[in-house]
C-alpha cells in the first residue's frame, strides 16, 4: 500500500515537473511546481522523513511559491513564450542528457537490495544533528540570510534614499551615455 | 514499506534532470528559476534516499539546509529578475546577452 | 664578498632610476647623463680586464648572497664571472656608451625614456653575464628583453609594434621553455650555481638530460638565432632604431651563444654529444643559408641582419664542434660580431640619419662625399668578412680550423659561407661606396664628430682583436679548457646512446 | 556537542567579519554620518586580517565537530580574501557611485563574501563547502548586480547569479550522491564507497567547484560577468573566488578517481581558453577576465601537482595568489579609475596614453607584466614556482602546455601595451593621471615579490 | 741579424700609415680649400723610400744569407705568438731563406722602381696619398706572405695582397667598371682562398702545425698519410689557382687591369700573381708526396698557358692582352713546378716580374702618353713618337718572347726543359713548346701594333718624363741580365738554382747535351713565332689579322671571356637564383609557419568568441556538457584501475 503511494506520489512529483518544464505559461507552471512540492513532501512522509515533509511544504510550498506567483503577478507578463519553436534546437541535448542520467539512477539499481523498512526519523533525532554536529552550518545560515536580506536591499529597493555623493562630479552626468557605450 | 533505495535516487535524478532540461530550454527567466528549483528539489530527493540508505538522519537534516538555499537562492534570483526586468521590460534570458565574445 | 659585479650591473639601472624619478625637465640632457652612467660600467669592465688572473678557470670577483629556497635549493643572489663571461662583459660595457652617443643622430623624442631603458636593458645584459646564480640569471635574461621592446616599439619604423612583438613572443617562447628546462636541472642537482652545475663530476639522469638540453637548447637557439628560429631577426631589425639595433646585435644575441657555451654544453655533456650533429648542420647550413639570404636583400638593415645569422650560424657550429680550438674561436668570433655588426648597423644608421633611406639601389658612389664614412664601412665590411688581420678572421679561422679538426664537412660546408659573405657584403660596398654618384646621394656630409666617436673605438677593436687577439683568448682559455674537458671526458665516460658519439 | 572557545578561535576572522557586518548595516542604519560605515568596515577588515595572521602563525586545527579546519592553508587564503576586499573597499571609493548612495549595504557584502571564503577554503565537509560558496556567490552575485541602475551590470549578476545556482545544484547533487555511496559527508571518508555513485558524485562536486575557479570549460560566466560588473569590485572577483575555490579544489579533488589527469586536462583547457580567448578581445576589461581564466589554469597545474604528490604545491599555490592579488587587483584599481574619469575601456581608446598619463601607463604595464609572468615582477615567481612544482611532481608535459600559451597570453598583453605606449601620437584628456593608493600598494606588492621572492616563500611552510 | 727581418714587413706598412695620414690630412684641407693639393713629394717620398729601404735590408740580409753554409741559410724572427687557441698555435715568425729572399728582392725591388714609376704616373690624382697607402700596404702584405714561416702568416698577406689588389683596381672608384673590376677580383679569389683555408685545416686536422718546416718534413717522413697530402696539396693549389689566374679561376685578372697601370705592373703581373707559384714552390715537399696533384698543377698550368696564350693573341686591348700573357706565363710557370722543376718555375718568376713589370710600365707609358687610350687599332707608329718608351718596350717583349740574349729565354728554357722531365713529360712539354710559340707571336704582335705602321691615334703624344722612364730603363736592364740569373750557358751554371738549392734541393735535371736541345728547339719555336708575327703585322696594322679574325676559335679567344660568360650564366645566376629562391623560402616557408601559428591563435580565439555568445542558457548547455565530460573522463580514465 504504502508502496504503491510513493510510486503513485513520485509520479505526480514527475508529471508536475514534467508539466513545469513543458507549460506554456509560467504560470501555469509554477502551479505544477507546487503540485511537484506537494508529491515530495508526500513521499518524505512515506519515506520516513516527517520533519523534512513539513518544512517542505511551508517553506517551499508555502513561501518560495508564494513569492514566485507574487512576482509573476507583479511582473504581469502577458506574452506566452514562444516554446515549441525553441525545442526543437534544445530538446536534443535535454533528451540525451536526461537519458544519460536515468541510466545513471538505474544502475544504482543493480548491486542494491530493497531498502530497509520501518525506518523513521524523528524531529528529535534531527534537532540533535542540527543542534549538535550542524550548530556549526546552522549559525552560518544565519549570515546567509543576512546576506540574503542585503540583497534584495540593494537589488528591489527602488529609489535614492541620498543624495548623490558629492565625488561623483562629471561622471555621474555621464552615466547613461557610458552605459551605452559599455559593449562587448 | 519496502521501496528499494534505488528507485529514490532514480526519483531524484529525474527530477534533477527535469530541472537540467527546463533550466536550459525555457525562455522565460521565471521558468528557468522553477527548473532550478527541480534540480534542487532532486538533489533533496537523492538525500533523503541516502539517508535512508544509510538510516543516517545526517542527510536529512543537510536536505533542511538546502530547502534553506533554496528559499535564499529564490529570494536573490526574483530580486535580480526584476532588476533586469525594470531595466528591459522583459522575462526573455536572451535579452540579457549584451555581455557577449 | 666582492662587490664589484654587482655595482657593474646595477650602476645603469641605478641611472635609469634617477632618470625615472628625476622632474619633468630635470634632466635636461638625459642621453649625455646616461653616456656618463655608462662610462662607470666600462671602466669597471676595463679594470676587471686586467685585473683578471688569466691562469685560472674558476669564477672571480665572486660575490653571494642568500636570496631564497625554493623547493630545497638554495637561490642565491651569486655573482661571479670567468673567463668566457669577462669577454662578454668587456663587449657590453663598451657598446653601452655607443648605444647613447649614437642615439642623438635618431632619436629626437621621449629621450628621458629612451635613455632609461637603455639603462635597464644595459643591467639586463651585464647581469646576464655577471651572475653565477641558474634563477638570477633566467631573471636578467628576461628583464634584458623588456627594455629593448620598448626601444624597438617606441622608437623604430612604422610596422614597429608588430616586429617587436613578433621579437618578444618568439624568444619568450624559447626562453619559457628554457625556465622549464632550467627547473629540472634546479630540481635534479639541488644547486642553483651554474659554476658548480658546470663543473661538478655528477651527471643528470639520461632521461632528464636530454629533455632539459633540448630546453635549453632551443631556448638559447631562438636567441641566437640559429637557423629554423630566426625569422624575428631581420623583422626587428628593420624596424629598430639604430641604436636598438646595435644592442640587439651586438649583445642580445650573445646572450643566446652564451647560454649555448655555459650551460649547454658542460651541463648536458652527453645530450652535447648525442645532438651536436643536428647542431653542427644548423650552424652550418645557417651560416651558408644566412650569406644566401644576405645576399638576396635589396635594404641594408635586412643585408646585416641575415649576415648576422650567417656568422652566429658559425658560432652555434664552433662551439659545437666541442673543440678548444673551435670554442675558443667561438667565443671570440662572439665579440668580433658585436663589434663589427654593431658598426654595421652604426653605419646603415648614419646613411639612413641623413636620407631616411635604407635601400641598396638608393645609394651610390657615397665614397666621394663620405670619405672617412667610406674608410670606416670598407674596414668593418672586411673586418666582417673575415679579413686577416682584423677580427673576424681570428674568430673564425679558429671556428673552422677547431671544427674541421673533428668534423671536417660541416667545416667544409661553413667556408663556403666565407666566400659567400665577400660576395653580399662587398657586393653591397660596392653598390654604396663606388660607381657614379646618385644625384640624391652627391652631397652628404661626411660622419660627424659624434658618428666618428662610436665608430673609432669599434674600428679599433676590430684593429686590436685581429692584429693581438692573444691578452683575449688568453683569458679564454682555462675557462674554455674546462668546458670542452668536461663535456668530451663526460660524454664519452657514459654515452647516452651509442649513435650518440660521433 | 557545545562551541567551545577553540572553536571561536579558529574562525576568529570570520566572527569578526560578521559582527562587522552587523554593526556596518547598523551604523549605516542608525548614524547618518558618512564616513562611518567605511571606517567601521576597514576597522573590521584589518581586525580580520590580524585575525587570521594569528591563525597562520598559531593555526588551531580542526574545530566545529571537524566540520572545519583552520590551518595555514585555510588562513593564508582567508587573509588573501580579507586583503583583497580591503583592496577592493578602498578602490571602489571615490570610483564607485553605487557604493555611495549604499554604503551599508556595499561594506557588508565585501565584509560577508571573505566569510564564505574562509568557509570554502576551511570546509571539511561537503555542508560548510556548499554554505561557503553560497555565502560568498550571493556576496557576488549582488556586487556585480549593484550598479543596478547599469542594464550590463544586472545582466553580469544575473548571469553569474543562474549559472552560479545551476553550478550549485550540481554540486549539491554530488554531495548526495557522495553520501549515498559512502555515507558520510566528511572529507575523511567521503571517498569511499559504492561505485558509480562514489565517481559520479566526486565528479559533480568538482564540477562546482571548478566552476567557481572558472576553470574551462566551466568558464563560460567569467567574461561576461567581469566585464559587466563594477570594474573596482571585479579584481576582488578574480582574486579571491579564485583563491577559495582553488583552497577547496586542492582539499577535495583528491575524491576524484585519476584525479591528477582530471585537473591537467582541465588545466590545460583552462589555460587554452584563457589565452586564447585573450588574444582576440577589444574591451581591456574582458582581456583581464580572460586573463584571470589563464591564471585559474596555471593554479589548476598546482593543483594536480599537489594531486601528484608534490609536498610543495601548495607554497606555490599560495605564493601564486599572493602575487596574483595585488596584480590584478592594481589592474581592475587602475581600469575602475579611468573609468569614473570618463575614460572608456576598449583596447583602441587606450591609444596613445603612454605619452599623455605616463605614471597610470607605468602602473598599468607593471601589471600586465607581472600577469604575463615577466620578472622581475611578483607574476615571475609565481609562474616559476608552480612550473617548478609541475615539474618536481612529474608533469613537465603538462608544464609545457602551460609556458606555451602563457606566451600566447603575452601576445594579448602585448596588444594592450603596443596601444598604450608603442603608438604615436599622444591623446589628450580623458582618464586619470595618477595610479591612486590602490594601485600604488599593490605595484609595491607586486614589484616586492619580484625582489624578494623569499621574504613570502619562505613562510610558506606547512600549509596543509 | 734577424733583428732586421721585421723591417721587411714593417718599413712598408710605416709607410702606408703615414700615406693613410697624409691621405686623411689632405682630406680634411680639401673641405677647407678644395685646390690644396697634397704634399706629393713628401708622400711619394715617404712610399718609395720605405720599400727602397725595406729593398736595401733584403739585400743586406741576403748577402748575409750567402755567407753562412748552405744548410743554415735561414734568418728566422720570432715575434711572439699571433693566436694561440686550443691546439693551434700560430707564432708570429717570419722566415728568411734562399726562396722568401729571392722573393723578397723581386718585390722590394720591382716594388720600389714601379713606387718610383708611379710618382710620375699618379700626379696630380686627388687620391695620390691614398694611392701609395694602398700600394705600401700591398708591399707589406706580399712581404708577408713570402715571409711567414707558416700557412697561417702567410694567408695573412695572401688576403692582404687581396686586399690591395681590390683597393687598387677599383682605385678609380668613381667609374663603376673598376669597382666591379675589384669585387670581382675579391671574390674570384676567395674561392681559391677557400680552398686555400681548407687545406690548412686539412693540415691542422692532420698535423696540428702549420709551419713550413713541420709541414716539409711530415711530408717527406710519410708522417702525414697519403690520401690527406694529396687532400692538402690540391686544396692549398685551388688558393693559387684563385691567386695566380689559372683555369677555372683565371677570370678576373683581365677585368683588373681596370686598375692604374702601375698597380698591373706590381699586383698583376709582377708579385701578387706570382704567390701561387710560391706557395707551390714553398710546399714543395707536400706536393711531391702527392705526385698526382703535382700532375694536375702542371696540366692547368700548361691548359692555362696555351689558352690565355691565344687570349694575348686575340686582344685588341693592350693592357688586357699583356693580362692573358701574364695568365700564360703563370700557366708556364706552374708547368715547371707541375713537372718537379720547382726552381725553374721560380726563375721564371724572377724573370717575367722583371720583364713584364717592364712590359706594363711601357705600356703606361704609352697610354699616358695616348691620353689613355687602351685600344691597340688606335695606335700604331709610335716609335717614331716615343723612341725611349719603345726600346723598353721592344726588351720587354724580347725578353717574354724567349729569344735571346734577353732573360725570357733562359727562364723559360728551364722550364721547357724540366717539362720534359718530369712526370706527363710528352703532353707537358707540348703544351709547354706551343705556348712558347704563341709567346712570341703576341709578344711581337703587340710590338707591331703598337710601334710601327700608320699612326691611328689622335693628338700629338709625347715621350714620358724622366720619372717615368727611369724605372723602365732599370727593368729593361734587368730583362737583359736577369737571363743570366736563371741559366748562364756558358758555364753551364744556373745562380737562381743554386741559389734555391738549399730549399728544393739539387736540381739533376738539365744539363749538357739535352739541355741544349731543348734550347734550341725553344729557339726554334720562338723565333718562328716571331717571324710569323713580322709577317702578319709589320706596318700592317690589325689589318694583318684580318683573316685570322673570322676563324670561330679567335673571336672566342678575343672576346676573352667565354669562361667568364659561362660562369655568369651557370654559376653566378644558379647562387644568385638560390639566393633568391631562399629569400622566397624564408619569407613564405620559415616565416609563414611562424606566422601561421600566430594565425591559429587568433582563429582559435574567434572561434572561442563564437561560443560565448552571452546566452546563459548555451552557457549553462556548456556547463552540463562539461559535468558530463567530466563524469565520462573519471569513468574512462577511473576505468583502468
Amino acid at each position: 500500500m504504502a508502496e504503491a503511494l510513493f510510486y503513485a506520489l513520485g509520479l505526480t512529483a514527475l508529471y508536475g515537473a514534467g508539466n513545469v518544464i513543458a507549460r506554456r505559461h509560467a504560470l501555469v507552471a509554477a502551479v505544477h511546481l507546487a503540485l511537484t512540492l506537494f508529491a515530495l513532501s508526500g513521499v518524505y512522509l512515506l519515506l520516513g522523513f516527517p520533519l523534512l515533509a513539513g518544512l517542505n511544504l511551508l517553506v517551499y510550498a508555502g513561501a518560495i511559491l508564494v513569492l514566485f506567483l507574487f512576482v509573476l503577478l507583479l511582473l504581469d507578463v502577458q506574452r506566452d513564450e514562444p516554446l515549441p519553436l525553441d525545442l526543437r534546437g534544445k530538446l536534443g541535448p535535454a533528451a540525451a542528457f536526461l537519458v544519460g542520467i536515468e541510466a545513471l539512477a538505474l544502475a544504482f539499481a543493480s548491486g542494491e537490495g530493497p531498502a530497509e523498512e520501518g525506518f523513521r526519523e524523528t524531529t528529535e533525532r534531527a534537532g540533535e544533528v542540527l543542534f549538535g554536529k550542524y550548530l556549526f552550518p546552522f549559525e552560518v545560515s544565519g549570515l546567509l540570510l543576512l546576506l540574503g536580506i542585503v540583497a534584495v536591499l540593494v537589488l528591489a529597493r527602488r529609489g535614492e534614499r541620498r543624495a548623490p555623493p558629492p565625488a561623483a562630479g562629471p561622471g555621474e552626468a555621464s552615466e547613461p551615455a557610458r552605459m551605452a557605450e559599455v559593449r562587448p | 514499506m519496502s521501496v528499494p533505495a534505488a528507485h529514490v535516487y532514480a526519483l531524484g535524478a529525474a527530477l534533477f534532470a527535469f530541472g537540467l532540461a527546463g533550466f536550459i530550454m525555457r525562455r522565460n527567466l521565471l521558468v528557468v528559476l522553477l527548473s532550478l528549483e527541480l534540480m534542487f528539489n532532486g538533489a533533496l530527493v537523492t538525500l533523503v534516499g541516502a539517508a535512508r540508505e544509510h538510516r543516517d538522519p545526517e542527510p536529512s537534516t543537510f536536505g533542511l539546509f538546502v530547502v534553506f538555499l533554496a528559499a535564499v537562492e529564490v529570494s536573490v534570483g526574483l530580486a535580480l529578475v526584476i532588476a533586469l526586468f525594470r531595466l528591459r521590460q522583459t522575462l526573455d534570458p536572451d535579452a540579457a546577452a549584451e555581455l557577449r565574445g | 664578498m666582492n662587490p664589484v659585479l654587482p655595482i657593474l650591473v646595477f650602476a645603469p639601472a641605478a641611472g635609469a632610476a634617477v632618470l625615472a624619478l628625476a622632474p619633468r625637465g630635470g634632466a635636461r640632457d638625459p642621453l649625455r647623463f646616461a653616456f656618463g652612467i655608462s662610462l662607470l660600467p666600462l671602466a669597471i669592465a676595463l679594470g676587471l680586464f686586467f685585473a683578471f688572473d688569466a691562469s685560472s678557470a674558476s669564477p672571480q670577483f665572486p660575490f653571494s648572497t642568500a636570496w631564497f629556497r625554493s623547493g630545497g635549493v638554495d637561490v642565491r643572489f651569486a655573482f661571479g664571472i670567468d673567463g668566457i663571461s669577462l669577454l662578454l662583459i668587456a663587449l657590453t660595457a663598451l657598446l653601452g656608451p655607443i648605444f647613447f652617443l649614437a642615439a642623438p643622430g635618431h632619436i629626437a623624442q621621449r629621450r628621458r625614456e629612451f635613455a632609461a631603458w637603455g639603462l635597464l636593458m644595459q643591467t639586463g645584459m651585464l647581469g646576464v653575464f655577471a651572475v653565477s646564480d641558474l634563477v638570477l640569471f633566467y631573471v636578467f635574461w628576461e628583464v634584458s628583453l623588456v627594455p629593448l621592446y620598448f626601444v624597438i616599439g617606441i622608437w623604430g619604423g612604422t610596422g614597429r609594434a608588430r616586429a617587436t612583438t613578433k621579437f618578444v613572443l618568439f624568444t619568450i617562447a624559447g626562453s619559457l621553455l628554457l625556465l622549464l628546462a632550467l627547473l629540472a636541472v634546479l630540481l635534479e642537482a639541488g644547486t642553483a650555481d651554474l659554476f658548480e652545475l658546470a663543473r661538478g663530476r655528477r651527471l643528470l639522469p639520461a632521461s632528464i638530460e636530454r629533455l632539459a638540453f633540448l630546453g635549453f637548447a632551443l631556448g638559447f637557439a631562438v636567441k641566437v638565432p640559429l637557423l629554423p628560429f630566426h625569422t624575428w631577426l631581420p623583422e626587428a631589425h628593420v624596424e629598430a632604431p639604430t641604436s636598438g639595433s646595435v644592442v640587439l646585435a651586438g649583445v642580445l644575441l650573445k646572450m643566446g651563444t652564451y647560454g649555448l657555451l655555459r650551460f649547454c654544453l658542460p651541463m648536458f655533456p652527453r645530450a652535447s654529444a648525442e645532438f651536436a650533429p643536428l647542431l653542427l648542420g644548423l650552424g652550418a647550413a645557417g651560416a651558408v643559408y644566412g650569406a644566401l639570404l644576405a645576399w638576396a636583400q635589396r635594404d641594408l638593415k635586412k643585408l646585416v641582419a641575415y649576415s648576422s645569422i650567417s656568422h652566429l650560424g658559425l658560432v652555434a657550429m664552433g662551439l659545437f664542434a666541442r673543440e678548444a680550438t673551435a670554442v675558443e674561436g667561438a667565443l671570440l668570433q662572439m665579440v668580433n660580431h658585436g663589434l663589427s655588426t654593431g658598426a654595421l648597423f652604426l653605419l646603415v644608421g648614419v646613411l639612413y640619419d641623413r636620407t631616411h633611406r635604407r635601400g641598396l639601389d638608393d645609394f651610390g658612389g657615397v665614397a666621394k662625399s663620405m670619405p672617412l664614412f667610406a674608410a670606416l664601412l670598407g674596414l668593418t665590411a672586411f673586418a666582417s668578412i673575415g679579413l686577416p688581420g682584423l677580427n673576424g678572421f681570428v674568430g673564425e679561422f679558429l671556428i673552422l680550423a677547431g671544427t674541421f679538426s673533428v668534423t671536417p664537412v660541416p667545416a667544409a660546408v661553413a667556408t663556403a659561407a666565407v666566400v659567400l659573405s665577400a660576395v653580399y657584403l662587398l657586393g653591397a660596398v660596392r653598390t654604396v661606396l663606388f660607381g657614379p654618384a646618385l644625384p640624391a646621394t652627391a652631397r652628404l656630409p661626411d660622419c660627424t664628430k659624434r658618428e666618428a666617436a662610436t665608430l673609432l673605438p669599434l674600428a679599433g677593436g676590430m684593429v686590436l682583436l685581429g692584429v693581438l687577439p692573444g691578452p683575449f683568448l688568453e683569458r679564454i682559455r682555462p675557462s674554455v679548457a674546462q668546458v670542452v674537458e668536461r663535456t668530451r671526458a663526460l660524454a664519452q665516460a657514459e654515452p647516452a646512446r651509442p649513435e650518440g658519439q660521433r | 556537542m557545545s562551541v567551545g572557545a577553540h572553536d571561536l578561535q579558529a574562525f576568529a576572522p570570520g566572527i569578526a567579519l560578521a559582527v562587522g557586518a552587523v554593526a556596518v548595516l547598523l551604523a549605516d542604519a542608525f548614524a547618518r554620518r558618512r564616513g562611518l560605515t567605511t571606517a567601521v568596515a576597514a576597522a573590521t577588515l584589518l581586525l580580520a586580517a590580524t585575525l587570521a595572521l594569528r591563525g597562520f602563525a598559531h593555526p588551531s586545527g580542526e574545530a566545529f565537530e571537524h566540520l572545519f579546519v583552520e590551518d595555514r592553508w585555510t588562513a593564508s587564503v582567508g587573509l588573501l580574501s580579507i586583503l583583497s576586499a580591503l583592496a577592493a573597499g578602498a578602490s571602489a571609493a571615490g570610483t564607485f557611485p553605487a557604493a555611495a548612495e549604499k554604503p551599508g549595504e556595499f561594506h557588508a557584502l565585501l565584509l560577508l563574501a571573505p566569510i564564505g571564503m574562509l568557509l570554502l577554503a576551511g570546509a571539511r565537509h561537503v555542508l560548510l563547502l556548499v554554505l561557503g560558496i553560497e555565502t560568498l556567490s550571493i556576496a557576488f552575485y549582488v556586487l556585480a548586480a549593484f550598479d543596478r541602475t547599469r542594464a550590463t551590470s544586472v545582466e553580469a549578476g544575473l548571469k553569474y547569479f543562474l549559472l552560479g545556482s545551476f553550478a550549485l545544484a550540481f554540486l549539491l547533487y554530488g554531495g548526495a550522491l557522495l553520501f549515498g555511496a559512502s555515507g558520510s559527508f566528511h572529507l575523511g571518508s567521503v571517498g569511499g564507497g559504492a561505485e558509480p555513485a562514489r565517481t559520479a558524485g566526486a565528479c559533480l562536486l568538482l564540477a562546482g567547484l571548478l566552476f567557481k575557479a572558472s576553470a574551462a570549460p566551466f568558464h563560460f560566466w567569467t567574461p561576461d560577468v567581469y566585464e559587466g560588473a563594477p570594474t573596482s569590485v571585479v579584481g576582488l572577483f578574480a582574486a579571491s573566488t579564485k583563491a577559495a575555490a582553488l583552497a577547496a579544489i586542492f582539499r577535495w579533488s583528491g575524491i576524484v578517481p585519476e584525479s591528477v589527469r582530471v585537473l591537467s586536462l582541465a588545466a590545460a583547457l583552462t589555460l587554452l581558453v584563457g589565452s586564447v580567448g585573450a588574444l582576440v578581445q577589444t574591451s581591456v576589461k574582458r582581456l583581464l577576465a580572460y586573463s584571470a581564466i589563464g591564471h585559474a589554469g596555471t593554479l589548476l597545474i598546482a593543483a594536480a601537482a599537489h594531486h601528484n604528490h608534490d609536498p610543495r604545491a601548495a607554497e606555490a599555490a599560495v605564493f601564486y595568489l599572493l602575487a596574483y592579488a595585488p596584480m590584478t587587483l592594481g589592474a581592475f584599481a587602475l581600469l575602475a579609475r579611468r573609468e569614473r574619469e570618463g575614460g572608456r575601456l576598449e583596447i583602441e581608446a587606450l591609444a596613445g596614453i603612454g605619452r599623455a598619463k605616463p605614471l597610470w601607463t607605468g602602473a598599468f604595464v607593471l601589471f600586465l607584466a607581472s600577469l604575463a609572468g615577466l620578472p622581475p615582477t611578483g607574476g615571475f615567481f609565481a609562474k616559476l614556482f608552480v612550473f617548478e612544482s609541475a615539474v618536481r611532481a612529474g608533469l613537465a608535459p603538462l608544464a609545457v602546455v602551460g609556458v606555451l600559451l602563457s606566451v600566447v597570453s603575452l601576445a594579448a598583453y602585448l596588444r594592450v601595451v603596443g596601444v598604450a605606449v608603442l603608438s604615436a601620437e599622444p591623446r589628450p584628456g580623458e582618464g586619470p593621471t595618477a595610479p591612486g593608493p590602490v594601485a600604488w600598494v599593490c605595484a609595491a606588492a607586486v614589484v616586492g615579490l619580484g625582489l624578494f621572492p623569499g621574504a613570502a616563500l619562505g613562510r610558506l611552510t606547512g600549509l596543509l | 741579424m734577424s733583428a732586421l727581418l721585421p723591417l721587411l714587413v714593417g718599413l712598408p706598412l710605416a709607410g702606408a700609415l703615414a700615406c693613410g695620414i697624409l691621405h686623411a690630412r689632405v682630406l680634411v684641407r680639401r673641405h677647407r680649400d678644395p685646390e690644396a693639393a697634397a704634399n706629393e713629394a713628401l708622400v711619394g717620398g715617404i712610399a718609395t723610400g720605405s720599400v727602397a729601404v725595406a729593398f736595401f735590408v733584403a739585400v743586406l740580409l741576403t748577402i748575409r744569407l750567402l755567407s753562412l753554409p748552405p744548410e743554415h741559410r735561414r734568418f728566422e724572427a720570432d715575434l711572439g705568438t699571433w693566436i694561440d687557441a686550443g691546439r693551434l698555435k700560430v707564432p708570429a715568425r717570419l722566415l728568411l731563406d734562399p726562396l722568401s729572399a729571392l722573393m723578397t728582392l723581386v718585390v722590394s725591388g720591382v716594388g720600389a722602381l714601379i713606387h718610383l714609376y708611379s710618382i710620375g704616373y699618379m700626379r696630380r690624382d686627388p687620391g695620390f696619398a691614398r694611392y701609395f697607402a694602398y700600394l705600401n700596404l700591398f708591399v707589406a702584405a706580399m712581404l708577408l706572405l713570402v715571409l711567414g714561416a707558416n700557412l697561417p702568416l702567410t694567408f695573412v698577406g695572401w688576403e692582404g695582397v687581396g686586399l690591395c689588389s681590390y683597393l687598387l683596381i677599383g682605385f678609380w672608384y668613381e667609374k663603376g667598371g673598376p669597382a666591379d673590376a675589384g669585387l670581382k677580383a675579391f671574390v674570384v679569389n676567395r674561392i681559391g682562398d677557400a680552398g686555400f683555408l681548407l687545406g690548412i685545416f686539412l693540415l691542422h686536422r692532420e698535423l696540428g702545425a702549420l709551419d713550413y718546416a713541420s709541414v716539409n718534413e711530415a711530408a717527406r717522413s710519410g708522417l702525414l698519410p697519403a690520401n690527406a697530402a694529396t687532400g692538402a696539396a690540391l686544396l692549398l693549389f685551388c688558393g693559387a689557382v684563385g691567386k695566380s689566374a689559372q683555369i677555372p679561376l683565371q677570370v678576373w685578372l683581365p677585368d683588373a687591369m681596370a686598375g692604374p697601370t702601375p698597380v698591373s705592373a706590381l699586383i698583376h703581373a709582377a708579385t701578387m700573381v706570382t704567390a701561387g707559384v710560391y706557395l707551390v714552390g714553398r710546399l714543395h715537399v707536400l706536393f711531391l708526396a702527392a705526385p698526382a696533384v703535382l700532375l694536375v698543377v702542371g696540366l692547368v698550368g700548361g691548359g692555362t698557358a696555351l689558352l690565355a696564350g691565344f687570349g694575348a693573341l686575340a686582344q685588341r686591348d693592350l693592357k688586357k692582352a699583356l693580362a692573358y700573357s701574364t695568365i700564360s706565363q703563370l700557366g708556364l710557370m706552374f708547368l715547371g713546378e707541375g713537372a718537379g722543376a720547382f726552381d725553374a718555375g721560380i726563375a721564371h718568376l724572377v724573370t717575367h716580374a722583371f720583364f713584364k713589370a717592364l712590359l706594363f710600365l711601357a705600356a703606361g707609358s704609352v697610354i699616358h702618353a695616348l691620353g689613355g687610350e687602351q685600344d691597340l687599332a688606335r695606335m700604331g707608329g709610335l716609335a717614331r713618337r716615343l723612341p725611349a718608351t719603345f726600346l723598353c718596350f721592344l726588351a720587354g717583349a724580347w725578353a717574354l718572347s724567349g729569344l735571346p740574349p734577353f732573360a725570357g729565354f733562359f727562364s723559360k728554357d728551364e722550364i721547357l726543359g724540366g717539362a720534359l722531365h718530369g712526370a706527363g713529360a710528352p703532353v707537358l712539354g707540348a703544351l709547354g713548346f706551343a705556348a712558347s710559340f704563341l709567346t712570341a707571336l703576341y709578344s711581337y704582335r703587340l710590338v707591331y701594333l703598337v710601334f710601327s705602321g700608320r699612326e691611328n691615334f689622335e693628338g700629338r703624344p709625347h715621350e714620358s718624363p724622366a720619372l717615368l722612364l727611369h724605372p723602365m730603363r732599370a727593368l729593361a736592364a734587368l730583362s737583359f741580365v736577369g737571363g743570366a740569373l736563371a741559366w748562364i750557358p756558358i758555364w753551364n751554371r744556373r745562380p737562381i738554382a743554386e741559389f734555391l738549392a738549399p730549399v728544393f734541393g739539387g736540381n739533376e735535371a738539365g744539363g749538357g747535351a739535352e739541355h741544349v736541345l731543348v734550347a734550341v728547339l725553344s729557339l726554334a719555336v720562338a723565333f718562328v713565332g716571331f717571324l710569323l708575327a713580322r709577317r702578319l703585322w709589320m706596318d700592317r696594322g690589325l689589318a694583318g689579322e684580318r683573316a685570322l679574325a673570322r676563324l670561330p676559335l679567335w673571336r672566342v679567344a678575343a672576346a676573352g671571356g667565354v669562361l667568364d660568360a659561362f660562369y655568369r650564366g651557370t654559376v653566378v645566376r644558379a647562387a644568385r637564383v638560390l639566393a633568391i629562391a631562399c629569400g622566397v623560402f624564408d619569407l613564405f616557408v620559415v616565416d609563414g609557419a611562424v606566422n601561421g601559428i600566430g594565425r591559429a591563435a587568433s582563429a582559435a580565439g574567434e572561434t572561442l568568441r563564437l561560443l560565448q555568445n552571452g546566452k546563459v542558457q548555451a552557457y549553462a548547455i556548456g556547463v552540463a556538457a562539461a559535468a558530463g565530460a567530466l563524469l565520462l573522463a573519471a569513468f574512462l580514465l577511473g576505468g583502468t584501475r
